[in-house]
């Protein structure tokens, strides 16, 4: 019986990681501050306090140092799951992470395997200085043997931190920080659809709009708002970033023949880059009009009183979806 | 050469000139520093004071977004600066505010980061101060470099490079003091060891004996000074500086303090440490431990305490003025500074934000 | 008057640093094995030698230390090139390089400016074992505020390199391993076209190959053999991936109206798929079919015995022609 | 707890038992293993010399790529695994096949990575080995992460780490030793100072009075042991794994010893050492120290050394076999472990490599 709750994003998390630990013992949480602090997010607040130091604990200060014993104690029989403190403190555990994190499976034909997850707070929107808002997945995503996940629902972040969890393979976990605090209805299912599987969170015939974690309420502000002005806009929420579901894309494009990609990371070489190449490579002969992309710009992620002009905002979506070559415009 | 080790292991207990009383200690290890540079550190110590708390009260205005305070901390943030000469270079950490300050930046220039109208607001060059570093132990390796580049040209330059106790964890603190030291580059490693990593207590952090005792890893001398006493830290840091440029290579200062706020004002301390532990450092605050050495000495009268106090209450008034400026942020700054010359992308990229903001009105 | 001699790429690189190094007293080189030992790919041969040691050194194994070190020293007067052994061995780095290599700039509003150079030997053909031949430019290209290169001659690994250590800003300077040895004449020029420029080296009508680096001597044998077969191949080599000669490329790609991408790095979230997406969007009605990447797979870097599946071949490039939906076939 | 500090410092000089010839030194500090240890470390040790001196021979001849070789380092190799128990993990880098073969695993199967048919060509999980690691220090934390599961588990587990003298400059050192020592991981951290990484000398690395000397800087006890003294080798590292299991927490022990050979095959020594360096080491040999021993202690004569030799002999010709076998590479291994179930764009590649080999005629 599928159990429902009104609940932050924050606290989906929080569930997850409390079920997980809960129903498996060798699920293991920890990084800087995760303990009686409950993380800067408290994300796992009460967990150390329930179910022991040894189970939920602080690591001294040292991101690669946690990434790293978490790959040890995956290969020991553990499930660890890791908090980077926030995107740009989880580069210092970049070798780890691509080097071995990735790798580990594929060197040994199968006979490692790293079941871990590591939980990043991920991108802006939040007023952060330098350093605390960098959208940092196309990093994650062009390296393979990662799967990398960004929910944007609480609970999406219930359901893929499961499935992350519970996956034979190592998941970089995206959190959008700005959606922390957001509310809804939860199902309390680890059973939903994971991992690989995109959504359609909006019907429409006109466009297709793409996004994934921070800029999925955007997109679908933006058809809102569309919609009010006579045009139908599909949304698709990716979730799952690797493995990418081109049938659920494609087959929401070509139903619609035009589309923009929504994403907050800096445009070149990213993700968005891949969404459209992928996407035309297989939608071409659909397509009436190149896909646009509304992403970040090409520069450092901007002070807080200026990161409203870098977040892709809904008239920024608006316009891109009139720039689509509409034949009666 | 080779070194003898013992003389990079630290002394047993922290270097201490005056106890928590402002009483001088007998028998200490250096000589207690001239009056005028004593007088100089309290006049910074009590500017620095009014500092954390001005911008404390900055934030609770909306004022700044967050401030990681050194409230409790300012001796060693008062000595770090005081002891460089002009040509040296100070590496600050972003909690080391009043370090920036008392080395001659415009308050309200270092704030701006916090402020939030661009990352860092005040120019490296002028008083050679480093942007304030975020991501941990990362600045130590620049200090380095500053500090080899200089060697390498012949200039005397020393370079004071500040980090948390935190921050000894990272990598970056393993591979900076290596580096110095292979190199003999004329570095201060400075580890304030407030006991806290935002909520994670030292003994989380380290095992160390202490965090001095790193040093002889790398074959750097490491000390040890109590961090709230300004005449010790004047005097350990000091020696060090004065060893660094007599050539002597890097050394390590680690200076027991405390930090008496919460890590920042987001931050909630009552979830990992007691009241009573944080009553027990206000005894030794090193503010009012300097005061009490220099009244005691007629060094200070009230008078002086007073134009003291003015001075600080000048330079508060300055950061409430200068902070509720509202600047109206410009989009094209965005663009202006990734590249020396724009690259094509971003050319486009900046006309079609002046394109919107043109629709908009300006706005 | 321009200079001609006979050189593989190595020796220009070398002659590049020497020239360079001699011009300016304040450019410096470091890394590991770099002094006597000349580099184990001899880029730095007798550079200790003949500038002596506070020229050119050895430093301490530990990446992020190198490149530090180097923005303290490009803080305090000075140009420093450093190398990375190999290409996954730059990962230590990382953070070094997202968080202050490329912001520095933008941080300080132009006050504190990094002329430095991340030399690193890059991507595979070398018959390499594991954490030696990964295509790391995604990475970097990705990451605001570095520039981004990759030669494909000697001739341009001299110029280019040359410009790299001449600009004001950081560059990462990414030299094709298996070219190391290819001999050609080269003009040691500094002046010729730098950083920023793509190169049309072959002309063709039929179609355009886009490639750098590595991918190019593919490309053009290529076209080579498509003219054999009655096929016409326009080959353009990028040179630099940041700044992106877009004029160059879609140029090109209009002329043609057909596109192949060659690369060697994996293609999901990459620079191959930046160049699908922006040259889509800029030329999509120019375009009689669907850009085609041929690039690695989204797999860890194949043991030697099979990394010919993995690179990008001939055989392949040809396949990814035919398939772009010629009205004839 | 509070350590008393001198405990972690190292003895002044490497711990030796037997000197240059094989004599046992007076008065040190550890009892001389038992004869049958010191015979089974011998064999292994001639296999291993056995096992080097044949790679190096497969390069010549193009059946490996490469080899890095622990010629003269044999003595580390063998006791590194022997003080190990069965449930115990040894953590590898490249140079340390021979390690890996003592612990059990075959030689063929560890030099599949040199000769490219795959990248770690043993099962980890059998004899508790971990790949070889080539990003240098990087295993060193999953040593720690290994020994801290079990430690969580109440397993008596105790992990060899190891790696070189370079090695130890890299963050991952650091934050490896002190994740270690602050979680109590049994983890005995083995550096093999072979005086070089590479082409950069031991001087070029650290200017520390040894690399033991790191140890007290985490809280963590360092020894220094001659590298090429089987018996120290056997009693430090015995000692040092003895105490990680009773729960004293990590242990680094420093050899010191020398890389005979240039760092690879595809190294030229010659550019930065000289022949007389080497040729100084010659005499120091740990196979000839360990024999001279064991025959002046009658523990050997002709016959056993005749039938080590022959049991080494064999090792040889098995490699020689098993790596001239030409495996015909299957490219649809590229795609199956990359995940546990292939993502759908691997299944697409997949068939695209499938259809081109198709096509090809199986080539
Ligand atoms: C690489 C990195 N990881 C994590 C953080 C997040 N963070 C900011 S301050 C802090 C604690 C630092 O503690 P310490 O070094 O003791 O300095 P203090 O704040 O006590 O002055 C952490 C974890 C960071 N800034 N950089
Ligand atoms: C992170 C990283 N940087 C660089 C290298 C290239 N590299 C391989 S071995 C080596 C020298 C290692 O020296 P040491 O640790 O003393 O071990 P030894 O080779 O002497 O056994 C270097 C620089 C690497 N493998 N990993
Ligand atoms: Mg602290
Ligand atoms: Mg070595």
């Amino acid at each position: 019986m599928p159990q429902f709750e009104k609940l932050t994003m924050a606290q989906a998390l929080n569930r997850a990681l409390r079920d997980a630990m809960a129903d498996d013992p060798s699920v293991v949480m920890f990084g800087e501050d995760v303990g009686p602090l409950g993380g800067v997010f408290r994300i796992t607040d009460g967990l150390t306090a329930e179910l022991g130091e040894d189970r939920c604990f602080d690591t001294p200060l040292a991101e690669s140092g946690i990434v790293g014993m978490a790959v040890g104690m995956a290969m020991n029989g553990m499930r660890p799951v890791v908090e980077m403190q926030f995107d740009a403190f989880a580069y210092p555990a970049f070798e780890q992470i691509v080097s071995h994190v990735a790798k580990m499976r594929n060197r040994t034909r199968g006979r490692v395997t790293l079941p871990m997850v590591i939980r990043v707070p991920y991108a802006g929107g939040i007023g952060g200085v330098e350093h605390h808002c960098d959208s940092s997945e196309s990093y994650y995503a062009h390296t393979p043997g990662l799967h990398v996940v960004a929910p944007s629902t609480a609970a999406d972040a219930y359901t893929l931190l499961r499935a992350a969890i519970a996956s034979p393979d190592p998941v970089v976990f995206l959190e959008p920080k700005k959606l922390y605090w957001s509310k809804e209805e939860v199902e309390l299912d680890a059973d939903r659809p994971g991992i690989g599987t995109a959504a359609v969170r909006r019907e429409g015939t006109d466009a297709t709009l793409i996004a994934y974690g921070p800029s999925v309420p955007v997109a679908l502000e933006a058809a809102e708002v569309a919609a009010q002005e006579g045009r139908s806009l599909q949304v698709v929420d990716l979730r799952s970033i690797v493995p990418f579901d081109d049938a659920t894309v494609c087959d929401a494009v070509r139903s619609t023949g035009r589309a923009v990609v929504v994403a907050e990371a800096t445009g070149f070489a990213s993700v968005s880059s891949e969404i459209v190449a992928r996407v035309t490579e297989r939608c071409f002969h659909s397509l009436a009009a190149p896909i646009r992309r509304v992403v970040g710009f090409d520069i450092p992620f901007p002070p807080p009183k200026l990161e409203h002009f870098q977040l892709p905002g809904v008239d920024r979506v608006l316009d891109a979806v009139d720039d689509l070559q509409w034949e009666d415009s | 050469m080779t070194r003898d080790p013992d003389h990079l292991l630290p002394s047993d207990r922290p270097v201490t000139l005056m106890d928590h009383r402002g009483v001088a200690v007998e028998g200490a290890a250096h000589a207690m520093p001239a009056p005028e540079a004593l007088l100089t550190a309290f006049a910074a110590l009590v500017t620095g004071r009014r500092i954390n708390d001005q911008a404390y009260a900055l934030v609770r205005q909306g004022r700044l977004a967050v401030y990681p305070s050194s409230h409790g901390q300012e001796a060693c943030q008062v000595a770090a600066a005081q002891v460089l000469a002009d040509g040296d270079w100070l590496f600050p950490t972003y909690r080391d505010t009043v370090a920036a300050v008392a080395r001659g930046v415009d308050p309200v220039e270092v704030l701006v980061l916090l402020k939030g109208d661009w990352h860092s607001g005040y120019d490296p060059s002028e008083h050679h101060v480093a942007p304030q570093a975020t991501p941990l132990a990362t600045q130590l390796l620049h200090a380095v470099g500053v500090a080899h580049a200089a060697r390498l040209r012949g200039e005397p330059t020393v370079v004071m490079a500040m980090c948390g106790d935190g921050a000894t964890s990272e990598g970056d603190f393993h591979e900076a003091l290596n580096f110095a030291a292979v190199f003999r580059a004329p570095v201060v490693f400075f580890v304030q060891n407030n006991e806290y990593a935002i909520s994670v207590p030292l003994a989380r952090q380290s095992v160390a004996p202490s965090l001095a005792h790193k040093g002889i890893g790398y074959g750097v001398p490491g000390e040890r000074v109590d961090g709230n006493d300004t005449a010790a830290l004047l005097a350990v840091l000091g020696t060090a500086v004065d060893r660094a440029r007599a050539g002597e290579g890097p050394q390590l200062v680690e200076a027991h303090t405390y930090r008496m706020q919460a890590h920042t004002n987001a931050d909630d301390a009552t979830r990992y440490r007691q009241d009573d532990e944080v009553a027990a450092w206000v005894e030794r605050d090193p503010v009012t431990r300097l005061e009490a050495y220099l009244c005691e000495h007629d060094l200070l009268d009230d008078e002086r305490l007073a134009a003291f106090a003015a001075d600080a209450e000048e330079v508060a008034a300055a950061m409430r003025v200068g902070l509720s400026e509202d600047v109206t942020p410009d989009p094209a700054d965005l663009f202006a500074h990734v590249y020396a010359v724009p690259t094509p992308q971003l050319v486009e990229q900046a006309a079609l934000v002046a394109d919107e903001v043109a629709r908009e009105g300006g706005h």
